[in-house]
């Protein structure tokens, strides 16, 4: 298979990676399946990352009791993706967290509950209804409209 | 050596070291963090003038461009370095709980913030933004409610997603390029990245970095996270932290990316933003959310100004850029005792007359009324908008006018309640002295605009004229060429 | 310093004399003596209204993005001028004795009052001088803040109608923004002069889109339709004397930008050249009848109004289209009769609202279900409300038949009946409302509750008793007025009328001098047959008879409720509100819009609608 | 219609990554950064690794930043999750060979991290990988038994504060001398040679602590979170 080379199908399973990971993010509800989504579209743009002068056969970037190999990898996509991996980690420590004090908190991680909840308490803490409902914000309703209607309807 | 660099490292070493300094003594702890960025603001400053004849370039640990990575100083990045510096001195966190950690992340915020105005490496600025991003998501939590925990994950669900689409996209440049060097970039762009390649990176990092900006699609976080953050945390996030990835964006299109479709995605995604935020603002309810929505709308102004070709563009978001620098922390350190509902503010200029008054004279700046400096930046937006004969442009500038006249609408609906003769069933707090004395200061830097507005468009002018030029920034930098073959 | 530099200078002196000293017992009147100051430096300049002067410059000017911003007076700016300062004077007399007393007694902030009213009166004039389009911007601004102040000044229902004005005046502000960038964008600058130069060259649709845009924005001010809604409720709130200064000029702020811009600068020959499609019509057309609906429309709904400023107000707008009329016209009589309009409107509408007030004061009411026959009562209040409904309603021998005559005639000499009609019929509506104002407040049976009402103060009576006699003067000296309007259309680049100190000399002309006296001649003998007759007899005012029933002050027996029946029921059915429908169609719609972008922000999913834009945007570059 | 949208989603992706495939031109360029670092990296900072002297030296402030990242995180996790209640349920001990086994490994652990870490200049590996497995060896005992304080908060909050501030400290010195920020220090030694590479070793130590300290108070701080009622 010619077209299939080493390349290509890295570059699918970069691309498919972040496709799975967008997938996740995008059709589930759980928060947890989330998190791990945005964890797989890290991963799939480390690939990319490190992909990008990926050289088939290219020795580590490492030189070793002098012997100074003829083609060495690319070591600065090496190092970007060992920056982006912690960075990572780090996030999803802090997201899983955060998951934790939301989930004591609300009793759910399901996105579209958590989301509702969201609203409750900003409304509540706030003062003023849920805006789903249909009531109106004060002052538009009272754009002296009515007052105009009874006004020359009643002279 | 440059002293700039200790504007980005100061900080960073005193928020590592802030909790041991703390266990020697809590007011060494307390004072130290505003002492540093005193100190950070007072060195950038000393080196503000010097910039204007010409800009300088700092590498990293003395290796040579663009193998090290480069602190490039412009006056643009120095503004934007100082504006963060400043403006967390002034909106320094006052939380009661988690004082100590409040000021480790408001310091990392200072220090984080001034490396991304100020950074000439691709990837670098990647870095320096997430741990903006993270930043931002401790800040946000600090307030210590289940709603500032959820609203955070909301936010860092789209943060990361937005973050790893940008990764993608600085992988696709690497890939093209071979270089992360914002200087090399700029002498490759035309050749290597004027292609479709160029533009998926392009639209990638647009929507990673916007996720900050507040750019359209990627700001649902927005509502959520102002109305439930500390309005001093809020007044940073929308005041000055937005700015910073605006000017990221804004460095990225001089620099590199040229195509006129990038142009066109920033004027869409402008519109979009401003129509979506301020009719979203006009029925909010709570005054904390109705900021946050129009500040959406205000970012997207600055969107629109960035997709103007040409100085003129770069001139104009500037202008808007640091009048909307000024002005909107102001208005959410004033809706920090506001924040509730508005119907609730209900004769509130009575207990607390002076907040009232800024609070017209902030609404009558945003709105663009002459002769506050509001009006000069939006004319400055709209005048190349028009000029450029266009359907879109003049779209664009429609939906300006249009926008301002709902903003005039919902701004002067909560103006009337403060003044209403008949005080709320519950009565409100008047202002803390800080927050007060800090939203005057700035407004004070407003009225002060309108008398220097001849020398400060001057400036300003002055600043884009130096950031919109490549081959300034080229030679500065002067990075080696890249030879081919790896080998020795 | 030129005399504007001192105009200006007092002007924001008087502002700022009227906030530090406006809640002082001297205060008022020292305000006023500032007003007269400023008359004084005006007429300094009064080589403008005369034609011997061109303009006057001021000294202070800015440059800001490479472009001149500088004010200057021409004859338009003195004439307004003159008008503007002259309401401010007089209101501001009208308010400094009992009235402001009476004011501050009951809560109102007096400094605040004085203040706002001298801004309103600087800001004006600031407006008024604006040499280029930059500075006309930022005095329109201005104005419409300063007037929203005012309007704001007495809380509760006006903060309502306040807003309402602020939300029209702002939209209007913004249109008229981008009118005036688009011309910087064809022109490259905003001088008056470039614009005028570059008017020929442009194409017919950038006209077309300037025309609207402009008209639009100035319409807001002048509360053309459809923009009417907001004013007539927004002037009858604010207090007192307030709501004379606003009615007597406050709107024709509007039509003044649009004298300059649209007639000076763009020229109303051009808007003759501009078609409709698929009409016989064109710009011009267009205009005048928008002005003809605005006279109509507004005067029948004043005709329903039981509120006496709310009428006065309704007809304040409906007057602006007899303004409008006249000068879109554009010939020599229509635009002096526009032009004189302006003028003599402001004086007796500033009457007719102090006489209100004075009403108000003693009484305590506006109502006009709730008044009647205070002629006995306040004869002088009931003497300038006289003179002021003769004039309003065009007759002789008051000033404003002067100004209608030369508009009907303009209409009669550019061939458009259709037009004329139109403003006869508005002016039918306008005489039998004025009617039923004067009618309700001061004829018929005194209430038992007003029987012990007296004449206003001095303070009060004086400025009314001040401004009839202007009413009265010009009426009979119209010359004295055209005078000035010939020198504005000398400076505007119309046509000149020809006239004399007792009207216009052309064939078919009008000599006030000559008819007034005539008039007064008869009078004068009809008064003589009357008392030397001998065959009149004095009765009691509540000497009252019905149906041979003798009736007691108790009965209340005066004609004030459902006002003209038989009419009302010929036109009821017209009276639809379809302007506030349209409004409040308006209101709901961006309602809907705004709760479906809530609903975006709370429910979609970001990277959805990311995914749906980069799609977008990749198809379209791959494509 | 869930399905539906979400075969739509997926379909304009795949369109999407399809169109990207077509359009760009996945051949490597030969010339880039990566290989002119190959090029002067062992003369300009001594060490055998190149990963190393990118990590460290050409880009040190990416690291310096990344550590940063890893401490807020830290931080942050520690404000969110809050001190547990005192009477807080816990997870139940681990079995026995568990516990064997976890205070079998701690000391190897340890020193393999620590290997890891100084031979970070020569080999593949470095502060990050050590410092995970530092931070593993810490976090085993806490698996193996919950509820045992193994590693004081307060200490660790102390080292991974003078961690950090070493890399910095370190950084600073070379400004004294004259120099920009972060430039390797001190004699490049012999390439290949434990004692080599100037002050890359020790930056790496460093970074090892650190990231070693806040991995461990970060999952300490997961660990301790409340178990849920």
């Amino acid at each position: 298979m010619d077209i299939l080379d080493n390349n290509t199908i890295l570059y699918i399973a970069a691309f498919g990676l972040m496709l799975i990971g967008i997938s996740g993010i995008v059709i589930s509800n759980h928060l947890m399946r989330i998190i791990f989504g945005i964890a797989l579209l890290e991963a799939g743009a480390n690939l990319l990352l490190l992909l990008s002068t990926y050289h088939e056969g290219a020795s580590a970037p490492i030189i070793v009791a002098d012997n100074i190999p003829t083609m060495m990898a690319d070591p600065v996509p090496q190092a970007l993706v060992l920056t982006a991996i912690v960075i990572g980690v780090g996030i999803l420590a802090l997201a899983l967290s955060l998951a934790i004090r939301v989930q004591r908190a609300y009793g759910t991680l399901d996105m579209r509950e958590v989301r509702l909840k969201l609203e409750q308490e900003i409304s509540d803490e706030a003062g003023i209804d849920m805006p789903s409902s249909s009531e109106k914000p004060d002052d538009i309703a009272k754009v002296p409209l009515n007052s105009v209607v009874q006004q020359e309807s009643g002279s | 050596m440059s002293l700039l660099v200790l504007m980005i490292v100061l900080p960073l070493l005193t928020a590592f070291l802030l909790s041991s300094i703390d266990r020697l003594s809590t007011f060494a702890a307390r004072v130290m963090g505003p002492l540093v960025l005193l100190a950070t603001a007072a060195i950038g400053l000393s080196v503000w003038p010097q910039l204007g004849d010409a800009p300088l370039a700092v590498q990293w640990g003395g290796f040579q461009a663009p193998l090290g990575i480069t602190l490039y100083a412009d006056q643009f990045g120095l503004l934007f370095a100082l504006a963060m510096t400043i403006g967390t001195l002034l909106l320094w966190p006052r939380s009661t709980e988690n004082q100590l950690r409040s000021s480790s992340l408001a310091l990392l915020l200072a220090g984080t913030g001034s490396g991304l105005a100020l950074s000439g490496d691709l990837f670098n600025i990647y870095v320096f933004y997430e741990l903006m991003t993270v930043v931002s998501y401790g800040l946000i939590a600090s307030r210590g409610t289940s709603g500032s925990f959820a609203s955070t994950l909301r936010y860092l669900v789209i943060s990361g997603f937005g973050a790893a689409l940008a990764l993608a996209g600085i992988a696709l440049v690497y890939q093209a390029t071979g270089t992360l060097n914002l200087a090399q970039l700029a002498q490759l762009a035309p050749e290597k990245l004027n292609n479709l390649q160029g533009f998926a990176a392009f639209v990638l990092m647009l929507v990673g970095f916007g996720v900050k900006a507040e750019l359209f699609p990627v700001n649902m976080w927005v509502p959520e996270v102002y109305a439930t953050a500390s309005s001093r945390v809020s007044a940073l996030l929308a005041g000055v932290v937005s700015k910073l990835a605006l000017l990221i964006i804004m460095r990225l299109l001089i620099l590199v990316f040229h195509q006129p479709e990038a142009l066109t995605v920033l004027l869409v995604l402008g519109i979009l933003g401003v129509v979506s935020g301020e009719l979203a603002a006009w029925r909010a309810r709570d005054l904390n959310r109705m900021l946050a929505f129009s500040s959406i709308g205000q970012l997207g102004v600055m969107f629109i100004a960035l997709s103007i070709p040409g100085n003129a563009g770069i001139f104009a978001a500037l202008a808007v850029m640091v009048h909307h620098l000024f002005l909107k922390p102001s208005m959410f350190l004033l809706a920090e005792r506001w924040g509730g509902s508005i119907k609730g503010l209900a004769g509130a200029a009575k207990t607390s007359p002076l907040g009232a008054a800024l609070f017209v004279l902030l609404s009558l700046s945003l709105i663009g009324v002459p002769p506050l400096p509001g009006f000069w930046a939006k004319l400055l937006v709209i005048m190349p908008l028009l000029a450029l004969d266009q359907p879109l442009y003049y779209f664009a500038a429609f939906v300006i006018l249009a926008a301002a006249s709902l903003e005039a609408n919902y701004l002067f609906r909560v103006v009337m309640k403060l003044y209403e003769k008949e005080p709320a069933a519950t009565p409100h707090n008047a202002h803390a002295t800080l927050d007060l004395a800090t939203a005057v200061f700035l407004g004070a830097g407003l009225v002060a605009a309108v008398f220097m507005l001849i020398p400060l468009a001057d400036r300003l002018d002055g600043i884009a004229a130096q950031a919109s030029d490549v081959s300034t920034y080229i030679q500065t930098v002067a990075p080696q060429p890249l030879q081919s073959g790896g080998v020795q | 310093m030129t005399a504007l530099d001192y105009l200006l200078l007092i002007s924001a002196i008087t502002v700022v004399i009227a906030l530090l000293a406006g809640n002082m017992r001297v205060g008022g009147w020292l305000v006023t003596i500032l007003y007269a100051l400023q008359g004084a430096a005006l007429l300094m300049m009064s080589g403008l209204g005369y034609s011997t002067m061109t303009v006057v410059q001021s000294s202070l000017r800015f440059n800001v993005l490479s472009e001149q911003m500088l004010w200057r007076f021409d004859a338009l700016s003195w004439f307004f001028a003159l008008i503007t300062i002259g309401a401010g004077l007089f209101c501001s007399w009208f308010a400094s004795g009992e009235w402001g007393e009476k004011y501050r007694d009951n809560g109102g902030n007096l400094r605040l009052f004085h203040g706002a009213l001298a801004l309103n009166v600087f800001t004006m004039l600031v407006l008024l001088a604006s040499g280029d389009l930059l500075t006309l911007f930022i005095g329109w601004e201005l104005v419409s803040w300063a007037s929203f102040l005012i309007m704001a000044l007495a809380g509760g229902k006006a903060f309502d109608y306040a807003m309402r004005y602020i939300s029209y005046a702002f939209a209007g502000a913004m249109a008229l923004l981008g009118g005036l960038l688009l011309i910087y964008a064809e022109v490259g600058s905003f001088d008056f002069q470039s614009l005028k130069e570059a008017v020929p060259t442009m194409s017919s649709a950038t006209l077309w889109t300037l025309v609207v845009l402009l008209t639009a924005g100035f319409g807001v001010k002048m509360a053309i339709l459809p923009f009417h809604l907001w004013q007539a409720k927004a002037y009858a709130e604010t207090p007192g004397p307030g709501a004379a200064f606003l009615g007597a000029i406050s709107s024709r702020m509007g039509l003044f930008a649009f004298i300059v811009v649209v007639v000076q600068l763009i020229g109303i020959s051009r808007l003759v050249e501009m078609e409709i499609p698929y009409t016989f019509l064109d710009a011009q057309d267009l205009l005048a009848w928008i002005a003809v609906f605005t006279i109509i429309i507004p005067t029948y709904i004043a005709l329903r109004q039981h509120d006496a400023r709310r009428l006065l107000a309704w007809h304040g707008v409906g007057q602006t289209g007899y303004m409008l009329l006249g000068i879109v016209i554009a010939n020599d009589l229509g635009s002096a009769g526009g032009l004189m309009h302006v003028f003599n409107y402001a004086s007796y509408q500033a009457m007719l609202f102090m006489a209100v007030v004075a009403v108000i004061h003693r009484t305590g009411t506006s109502d006009l279900n709730k008044l009647g026959g205070l002629f006995t009562r306040m004869p002088l209040s009931y003497l300038a409300m006289l003179i002021g409904i003769i004039g309003l309603a065009g007759l002789p021998p008051m000033n404003g038949f002067v100004s209608k005559w030369l508009i009907y005639r303009s209409l009669i000499v550019d061939g458009s009946p259709l037009l004329f009609i139109g403003a006869v019929i508005g002016t039918l509506g306008t005489i039998l409302s004025v009617y039923k104002l004067i009618h309700n407040i001061f004829l018929g049976q005194l209430r038992v509750e007003h029987a012990a009402v007296r004449e206003a103060p001095l303070s009060m009576v004086i400025p009314m008793m001040l401004l009839a006699a202007v009413v009265f003067v010009t009426g009979y000296f119209p010359g004295l007025v055209l005078d000035w309007t010939s020198a504005v259309q000398t400076s505007i680049g119309l046509p000149v009328l020809a006239h004399h100190l007792g009207g216009v000399s052309i064939s078919g002309g009008l000599d006030m001098i000559w008819i007034v006296s005539v008039l007064l001649v008869g009078f004068g003998f009809g008064t003589l047959v009357f008392f030397l007759g001998g065959r009149s007899k004095r009765v009691h005012q509540l000497d009252n008879y019905a149906g041979g029933h003798f009736l007691t002050a108790e009965t209340r027996y005066h004609y004030s409720d459902n006002f003209y029946p038989g009419l009302m029921h010929l036109i009821g059915p017209w009276y639809r509100n379809s302007f506030e429908w349209l409004e409040r169609g308006l209101i709901s719609a961006v309602d809907t819009l705004s709760t479906a972008m809530q609903g975006l922000y709370r429910n979609a999913h970001p990277s959805y609608l990311l995914l749906v834009a980069v799609v977008f945007a990749l198809s379209w570059v791959i494509v | 219609m869930r399905r539906f949208t979400a075969a739509l989603f997926l379909l304009g992706l795949g369109v999407m990554i399809a169109a990207i495939y077509q359009h760009i031109d996945f051949s490597n360029t030969a010339v880039n950064a990566g290989q002119a670092i190959n090029a002067v990296a062992a003369e300009e900072t001594g060490a055998a690794n190149f990963v190393t002297s990118v990590v460290l030296a050409y880009r040190g402030i990416d690291t310096l930043l990344e550590l940063t990242i890893l401490f807020t995180a830290a931080m942050i996790g520690g404000m969110v999750l809050g001190r547990r209640r005192v009477d807080a349920p816990r997870d139940p001990d681990a079995g026995f060979i568990l516990r064997t086994g976890a205070d079998l490994l701690f000391p190897l652990l340890l020193v393999v991290g620590l290997y890891i870490i100084l031979h970070g200049h020569l080999t593949p590996g470095g502060g990050f990988q050590g410092g995970v497995i530092l931070a593993a060896a810490f976090f085993l005992p806490l698996l193996a038994r919950p509820g045992i304080t193994l590693i004081d908060q307060r200490v660790v909050s102390l080292v991974e504060g003078l961690a950090g501030a070493t890399f910095i400290i370190i950084g600073l010195l070379a400004m004294f001398d004259g120099k920009e920020f972060l430039t390797p220090l001190l004699d490049k030694g012999e390439l290949g040679a434990l004692i080599s590479a100037g002050t890359l070793p020790i930056l790496y130590l460093a970074v090892g602590i650190k990231v070693g300290s806040e991995l461990a108070g970060l999952l300490a701080h997961l660990a301790e979170a409340e178990a849920l009622d």
